[in-house]
């Protein structure tokens, strides 16, 4: 299971070439993928840049998880799934999913679902920073517990 | 005890090192953080928390060692 | 509106970088992209390569058809619709979409859209070439009148 | 008249010019299609007719100078 899984969460720019390069496989009809971008403009707030903390580790062990989980409900041939953190500036990606499968229908699913859950789920802060100076932390979305450890 | 994002910025603290006299709750803890870091308490009912880098719930025993991070509501994407 | 829209219907190979770098926009604040890669095993059936064949000017002029409607109801800031004529080797993609928004649903149920529209209605034939040397024309899908001349 | 992948093979042709002697619906025409190249005729009703590079119905009437293309079941992708 182990290599059809990449998962990072760091400072480094993320590139959907590279995403597209580790899901592309022979055994791949369709490959979906999802790129997440800093909008400039929210209706008429214009954000300089966001900035991304997580908890790293924990981070990159909930998005193994839920890339596992995707692989095996949705039969996918490979799984891509990154998030950056610290300064990411307009136009430049934040979240980046990749899925390769056989058939389109599950690449679709399984992307739209892990892109969710990486919102929802991931110990990752973002926080808005506005052309007048001012920042945000944006408010987000308690992690749900599945059935783990109480 | 780990901090992250808002709630490092309000306590000003990274980490927290606590050494339990015996084993106690999520709960029970994330109270007591409050109680001296009364910054927290608006947060208070929208923690989550992880122990060892897995969510647990507030019932949940936490064992001297163990690393408590405390997870204000996820805003990655 | 013409140029939030890139359609392409030719024998180039079809990058996932070039489509990306169209959609990208401050506007957006996500990307989606389909890539259909041609399978070499279906079953226990090897394919050699696919050959595309279509006609065209009016392939071109119908995935225009279909970007433009899809940017009206999904409000997409862009849309790049291509599809590949001619053989595709296993492992390279023969149709490419990618659409960004505002928002990550309007970016999944366009590109869903989009890749559905483009294998029903597009004038676009597929031939299967097996190890063996065999061809088999793909069966495929009746386009639908849609309120058009009659 | 256009032919395109298995009806360019089956027929052997990628063009056929056809003069008409007065409007004709398409549907008209692709019968008379049939009735000349019989490889056709199972295709018959699954057939999409575009006139012009756009798709219309077995009804719609075709002048001398339009372009009609003959389209099988459509399988890009």
């Amino acid at each position: 299971m182990e290599e059809r899984i990449h998962v990072d969460c760091g400072p480094a720019a993320l590139a959907v070439v590279d995403a597209v390069a580790f899901v592309a496989d022979e055994r791949a009809g369709g490959i979906a993928v999802f790129a997440g971008t800093t909008r400039r403009y929210t209706d008429d707030l214009e954000t300089v840049e966001l900035k991304y903390e997580a908890f790293e580790q924990m981070a990159v062990s909930e998005m193994r998880k839920l890339a596992v989980a995707a692989v095996e409900e949705y039969s996918l041939v490979k799984a891509y799934v990154a998030h950056r953190v610290g300064r990411v500036a307009f136009g430049e990606t934040s979240v980046l999913i990749a899925v390769s499968s056989a058939h389109r229908d599950e690449a679709f699913k399984a992307c739209r679902v892990l892109i969710d859950q990486v919102k929802t789920q991931v110990p990752i802060w973002k926080k808005e920073v506005y052309a007048d100076g001012s920042e945000e932390w944006v408010k987000g979305s308690v992690p749900v517990l599945r059935g783990r450890k109480s | 005890i780990r901090f992250f994002a808002i709630l490092r910025e309000l306590t000003g603290m990274r980490t927290l090192a606590m050494s339990l006299d015996k084993p106690e709750e999520v709960g029970v803890i994330l109270d007591r953080l409050v109680a001296h870091h009364p910054a927290i308490g608006p947060y208070r009912t929208a923690l989550r928390a992880a122990v060892n880098q897995e969510y647990v719930d507030e019932a949940f025993t936490v064992f001297n060692g163990d690393e408590l991070a405390v997870i204000t509501p996820v805003s990655g994407g």
